[in-house]
């Protein structure tokens, strides 16, 4: 049968000619060709790595697309993808791909989505491209990023449905990372240095935050983020003294010394920022209830490492971002402070899970019942009966901790999932986390 | 479902009693001749056609699927959240694991991606190297394909045949990344460490099973009455549907269009050898299959020039312990088995990436799932979910 | 007289041998579908370069040889779940129903010279007539399970059996016009007398070769066997109607489909094959010893039969169920009729 | 069920019974993730547990004695494996395959992902690795053969009852399989 089907081989470029007639367009020029239609619409015009990426105003995003799809010249008749980024204060960018079959050329349109933080809003494409719609419920499922016009962004495609708050905004923590610092070996904790005590300091008032259950979630959210901090800038110092320190790595160090020594400065310039802002963060965010820091411990260590650090640009990039400059590149990870999200997240109870989906949800085996169970039970939607009890945990812990209740929180949940026959010992994440740990 | 009206008494009662009964009186649709009721019929999250955890249910008038919605996001295990808490070293561990079946081929998403950012120049034979094991993924993942069409089709020994293949060429891989299914291969700036002894001389000898033994999955499967009237015709995907889904992969070459990014795109050393691309005429599922089998060829013949031309010589950079890409966007994309893999990666300069988006060819592939599922049979619904070939983590990541 | 009837002779009572009768029948209906679901484990292993069980053995008697005995005993301790939304009484008796006629038909099925229980004058008669009431079972279960896929799996196995019923009874009318009885014990005879075009001594089979094929395929499709398994399709509607069923109940299933095998293989090789006789002219010796030399060339041929439907089962995929049924009224059954009209006339012709 | 789990049947019958169980394990295999295709593999020639008497031809939970959770459970499918598990009949027993169903492995700090699978349902043996290797899969099905053929299942079920549920964040009990009426 395979000789029905005729079968094409060549290299590269003369397959594309010998299927499409199209001739794909320089970057720049594609930039001049929709600039010239889109007038003022267009804000930004950055061709990086050979890449063209257009940034429009968010009203003519559809008409951009629209431009790119139907002129000949251009033909973008395949929708890549689009992805939400998250800028810091500035808000959300979406950076929708499309690429020609016929030319064989890319553009990637780049919209700052108005509404900052709050209310990012941005027009849909689903009326040009099937394949946005499920792009676009990615993106709200992952920033909340509304697409005005789109068919039906609920119920949230890949997350469970009931989830709260949005992944990958910087400010949604990992409440897990949150209740116990990263388990691989090549991190910090392996190796005692002066500034340990201070995070663990800070690490000490988790608890003390649970004793106190009348204080308010705003705060300990505040100390988790600090102990955040304090992790991150102690990981960084510790990460360069163990290429200082750590033998297995010698044969690197001999190669390429001149890269060693500085990340040996950078390591001992670490140790003292990274230390007293660790301390610092942590006092000044339990005395700050609320308004958001100018610059967490993370941010501080970042440039000072970066200043020492060979890549002094992005060091000053880095510096001043993290004062919160506006211009599209991406701030620091400095955690974003969001009231609203903050309020919402305070007093939010723990979801009911919706349970295994309806009563039809069940896969192949219809409503079947265990014989005992009972029938309003099994009228019930069984599944959701069910899944109420341990079921229930995994969110609900969650749903706590990533809603920024604190680290204390989660650490609690976590003791009650230990078991003494509990195998975990023999299977620690460390096993999982170092193979990806150590390599050269 | 007439079969159905004939015992239903009138509209509101249950056919069944209790549970899975009241699933079946949605809307009672009356045309004139007797009151026909679609069954909801819900497929998943765990079902063996689905082989992971897809859910589809669908909306059947007799064995007829008037509507079809695909539900994912049951292996959503947010790896894009994760990627930013990693360093790049930590990421390559993660990255290869969502499509579990094409590991390596996604850490070198990764690692281009970043070696493009730092400008890093990587040792030729490192890159001959990456071209070359990104085939025998290739192969290993269309094998583990070949076998499972064939078992949901109930077919059941293709699967055995296939994984005796499967077997030799993960024990290849094995003694070059010391892994089976997640090869942490590649490196920022090269791969981990050099071939075995005698890894190219037991290649070139793999390659020849590897052909010998695809011949005898066509024998099987090819010529087969059952399997052609199971497959010829069913599910076709035109071509503007295709592209305006982003579908790709095998699911687009098979409706004719030869989009391949190692031909369009060439990236590492995929520029500097004959890339064959194996496409079918009009896109249905017995297309889609034989472009796989064809594809598994193609790859051997790729490995072969790779044999033939591979240097000595360094593969990996030294670089400091903490890699930083600099300031900035990047969008790389990359020839997966299941299709075109692209990773969207901003950097701030930092450690570890401010936003990796992966776009998963598994996801626009399986986007296209309603379009290819109304009108179509049930059974016919086994043989398409079975030819566009997707693994769900690739769907959800 | 028959070897039984010899034993029970002695005794001279009716009870007796009729006990006797049926003790032996349900002790081969029990270990029958046992010896053919082992070697259908150990051919599917073979066939796709497995071993297929190993480990359970019976004693020092390893290869996996207890594996359907550990599985009969599993299954013993297996708790009994009816579904809360299932009708209690269809969802429990429906194994029984697609188990019993299976039994029944053993009955008048000969396995040898003087080896059956009971000799009926219209048994082919008897036997196709009993064993198309097991479709009854299939569709009790499918309804009273209270669950999608077993209902459309009941639906689909509804239309496949009936569809398939006449393919298999017409081919089977044809081999009793030629034999001019409806006893299968007579059509075994008369197959041993029958001489193809009056010289060459030849089983049914060649003759009837278009009704031997019909009628194995027929059964292969009332057995709901690959390629034409789409009620019980495991990767579409999982089990169909036996998808609720669990322990002792889901036993019943298997061994009614295993036990079906060997019955519809049984009368297959009455039918074409010429039953006990190795062949055609060839006599077996009297008594004890003949009727033993008879029993294992009959089971010698249902082994045969049996290994071919395994053989099917490793090489093809599913049929779809609206080409199966196409393939039925529209092939098999005008062939059918036509294979009649042809033995009818040839029968008188010649 | 009904008997074998109130009394304790005699040393020769017990022995009879926990062999038929023991070599008589029809597998309902759980893909999830990557661990799925290194079960397959198990299955497949070259290691091949169906020597062992694991029948992977069980489709539905109904019919199946043991279930292999392969792969990383998120709190998305939570819900299904409970619900698949309580449709599984006694006697059951349950292999957590590869890290994720163990613990997260290396989804340890995802926000998505139920950190082991014994959260869920209770669990017989623990194969770990990421994914594991078949022989580990292999390994750990010798495991459970060897605790099923010693075993006594009036113990088995009283153990059960005896064991409290692990919930993480409240939650009833009673709903627990362990408490379910037999």
């Amino acid at each position: 049968m395979s000789s029905t089907r005729e079968v094409a081989t060549r290299t590269g470029a003369r397959a594309a000619e010998a299927f499409q007639g199209g001739s794909p367009m320089e970057p720049e020029a594609l930039a001049a060709h929709l600039c010239e239609r889109l007038g003022r619409a267009v804000v930004d015009v950055t061709v990086t790595y050979g890449q063209l990426t257009l940034t429009v105003e968010a009203d003519a995003l559809a008409e951009a697309a629209r431009l790119c799809k139907e002129s000949p010249a251009l033909a973008f008749d395949f929708y890549d993808h689009n992805a939400g980024v998250d800028l810091g204060e500035e808000g959300f960018a979406v950076v929708t791909h499309l690429y020609s079959l016929r030319h064989r050329h890319h553009i990637m349109i780049r919209v700052v989505a108005p509404g900052g933080r709050q209310a990012p809003k941005v027009p849909t494409l689903t009326h040009l491209y099937a394949g946005a719609d499920w792009h676009e419920r990615e993106v709200y499922d992952m920033f909340g990023i509304d697409f005005e016009g789109h068919p039906g962004l609920l119920p949230r495609l890949l997350t469970v449905e009931n989830f709260e708050g949005f992944p990958l905004r910087k400010d949604f923590l990992l409440a897990t990372r949150e209740a116990k610092p990263w388990p691989g070996l090549k991190e910090p904790k392996e190796i005692g240095s002066d500034e340990e005590e201070a995070a663990d300091a800070t690490a000490a008032e988790a608890p003390v935050a649970a004793e106190e259950k009348a204080q308010a979630a705003k705060t300990r959210a505040e100390r988790a983020r600090a102990k955040a901090a304090a992790m991150r800038a102690e990981k960084q110092s510790e990460k360069a003294a163990a290429q200082a320190a750590s033998t297995e790595e010698a044969e690197d160090a001999g190669s390429a010394p001149a890269g060693e020594a500085e990340d040996a400065q950078a390591a001992a310039a670490e140790k003292t920022t990274g230390g007293e802002t660790a301390g610092a963060g942590a006092a000044q965010v339990a005395a700050a209830a609320g308004e958001p820091e100018p610059q967490t411990p993370g941010g501080a260590a970042d440039v000072a490492r970066t200043d020492i650090a060979k890549d002094a640009a992005a060091g000053a990039v880095g510096g001043d971002t993290a004062a919160g400059a506006p211009g599209d590149r991406p701030g620091t990870d400095q955690p974003v402070h969001d009231p609203e999200s903050e309020a919402k997240v305070g007093e939010g109870a723990p979801p009911v899970p919706s349970g295994a989906p309806g009563p039809e949800a069940e896969g192949r085996h219809g409503g079947a019942e265990r014989e005992g169970r009972s029938a309003s039970d099994a009228a019930a939607g069984g599944p959701k009966a069910d899944a109420g009890g341990p079921t229930a945990s995994p969110y609900a812990d969650r749903s706590h901790a990533s809603a920024g209740e604190g680290a204390s929180e989660a650490s609690e949940t976590l003791d009650e999932v230990g078991r003494p026959e509990d195998p975990r010992p023999a299977d620690t994440p460390d096993d999982d986390t170092r193979r990806g740990g150590d390599d050269s | 479902m007439t079969d159905l009206d004939t015992m239903t008494t009138e509209r509101g009662q249950g056919l069944l009693p209790g549970g899975p009964g009241e699933g079946m009186l949605v809307e009672i649709r009356d045309e004139g001749e007797l009151a026909t009721q679609d069954m909801n019929l819900n497929i998943g999250p765990q079902h063996p056609a689905t082989h992971g955890v897809l859910r589809v249910v669908i909306d059947l008038d007799g064995e007829k699927i008037r509507r079809a919605r695909p539900i994912i996001g049951y292996m959503h295990r947010g790896f894009e959240k994760l990627a930013e808490a990693r360093d790049y070293r930590q990421i390559m561990a993660l990255v290869n694991r969502h499509d579990w079946l094409s590991a390596f081929n996604n850490e070198l998403g990764v690692a281009i991606a970043v070696e493009r950012m730092m400008e890093l120049e990587v040792p030729e034979r490192a890159r001959w190297i990456r071209v070359l094991m990104a085939e025998w993924n290739r192969i290993l993942n269309h094998l583990m394909f070949v076998g499972s069409f064939g078992l949901e089709l109930g077919a059941i020994t293709p699967v055995f045949f296939a994984f005796r293949e499967r077997e030799d060429i993960q024990h290849l891989m094995e003694s070059a990344t010391g892994g089976r299914l997640h090869f942490s291969y590649n490196r920022v700036g090269g791969l981990k460490e050099d071939l075995p002894r005698g890894f190219l001389a037991a290649s070139a000898q793999m390659t020849k099973n590897v052909r010998a033994r695809s011949q005898e999955y066509r024998d099987l499967l090819e010529g087969n009455e059952i399997f052609i009237a199971r497959t010829r015709g069913v599910g076709a995907l035109p071509l503007d549907v295709a592209a305006s889904y982003g579908v790709t992969g095998p699911t687009l070459q098979a409706a004719g269009l030869p989009e391949d990014s190692r031909v369009t795109e060439p990236y590492e050393k995929y520029g500097e050898i004959d890339v064959r691309v194996p496409v079918g005429q009009n896109g249905d599922s017995y297309d889609r299959f034989m472009v796989l089998l064809d594809r598994i060829d193609a790859s051997c013949d790729i490995i072969d020039q790779v044999l033939d031309s591979i240097p000595s010589g360094p593969v990996k950079t030294n670089l400091p312990k903490v890699v930083k890409a600099p300031e900035g966007a990047i969008y790389v994309r990359t020839e997966n088995p299941l299709g075109q893999c692209g990773y969207y990666l901003v950097s701030d300069g930092k450690k570890n990436p401010w936003r990796l988006k992966m776009r998963t060819p598994s996801f626009n592939n399986i986007a296209a799932m309603p379009y290819l599922l109304e009108g179509a049979l049930l059974s016919d619904m086994i043989a398409i979910l079975g030819s566009v070939f997707f693994v769900v983590g690739d769907i959800d990541r | 007289m028959t070897v039984i009837a010899q034993v029970t002779l002695a005794f001279d009572s009716f009870w007796l041998s009729l006990a006797l009768n049926l003790g032996l029948i349900v002790v081969f209906f029990l270990t029958a579908p046992l010896v053919v679901g082992y070697m259908e484990h150990k051919v599917l292993g073979h066939m796709q370069d497995r071993l297929g069980p190993m480990e359970a053995g019976i004693g020092p008697i390893k290869h996996g040889v207890g594996q359907l005995v550990a599985d009969g005993v599993k299954f013993i301790q297996k708790e009994d779940i009816i579904p809360s939304a299932a009708d209690r009484w269809v969802f429990a008796w429906a194994p029984a129903v697609s188990l019993v006629p299976v039994l029944v038909v053993l009955v008048v099925v000969p396995f040898g010279p003087g080896v059956w229980a009971v000799q009926l004058d219209a048994g082919i008669f008897f036997a196709l007539a009993v064993s198309s009431v097991g479709v009854l079972g299939i569709l009790m279960a499918a309804w009273s399970s209270a669950n999608k896929y077993s209902l459309m799996g009941g639906i689909r196995a509804a239309a496949q059996l009936i569809a398939y019923e006449l393919p298999l009874v017409l081919a089977a009318a044809a081999v009793v016009l030629q034999a001019g009885t409806l006893s299968l014990v007579g059509i075994i005879e008369a197959q041993n007398e029958f001489r193809l075009f009056g010289a060459v001594p030849v089983p049914y089979a060649v003759p009837h070769i278009i009704g031997f094929g019909m009628f194995y395929v027929a059964a292969l499709a009332e057995l709901s066997r690959p390629p034409f398994d789409m009620p019980i399709a495991d990767s579409e509607i999982i089990f169909g109607h036996m998808t609720e069923y669990t322990g002792l109940r889901y036993a019943f299933f298997m061994l009614s489909e295993y036990a079906g095998m060997v019955v519809l293989s049984a009368l297959a090789t009455v039918l074409f094959l010429g039953g006990w006789y190795p062949w055609p002219g060839v006599p077996l010796p009297e008594g004890a010893l003949g009727a033993v030399l008879g029993f294992g060339v009959t089971m010698g041929k249902i082994i045969a039969l049996t290994f071919v439907m395994v053989w099917l089962r490793a090489t093809f995929p599913r049929l779809r169920e609206d080409q199966l049924q196409r393939m039925s009224w529209l092939v098999l059954i005008p062939l059918a009729l036509l294979n009649i009209v042809v033995v009818a006339v040839a029968k008188v012709m010649l | 069920m009904g008997l074998v789990d109130k009394i304790d049947p005699p040393q020769p019958l017990k022995f009879v019974l926990n062999w038929g169980r023991k070599y008589s394990l029809w597998v309902m295999n759980f893909g999830l993730a990557c661990c799925a295709i290194e079960f397959i593999a198990t299955s497949a020639a070259r290691h091949d547990f169906i020597r062992l008497g694991v029948i992977p031809f069980a489709h539905g939970p109904r019919q199946a004695d043991l279930m292999v959770v392969a792969g990383t459970l998120t709190d998305k499918m939570a819900p299904a494996i409970k619900r698949l598990y309580d449709q599984m009949p006694e006697p059951k027993y349950v292999i957590s395959f590869g890290s994720c169903s163990n613990c997260g492995g290396p989804y340890w700090d995802s926000y998505a992902v139920t950190k082991g699978v014994d959260q869920i349902i209770p669990v017989d043996v623990y194969v770990p690795g990421c994914p594991p290797r078949p022989e580990a899969l292999l390994d750990g099905i010798l495991t459970l053969q060897e605790r099923i053929g010693n075993e006594s299942l009036k113990d088995r079920y009283a153990e059960r009852e005896a064991r409290r549920p692990i919930v993480v964040g409240g939650g009833d009990h009673t709903r627990h399989p362990a408490n379910d009426p037999m």
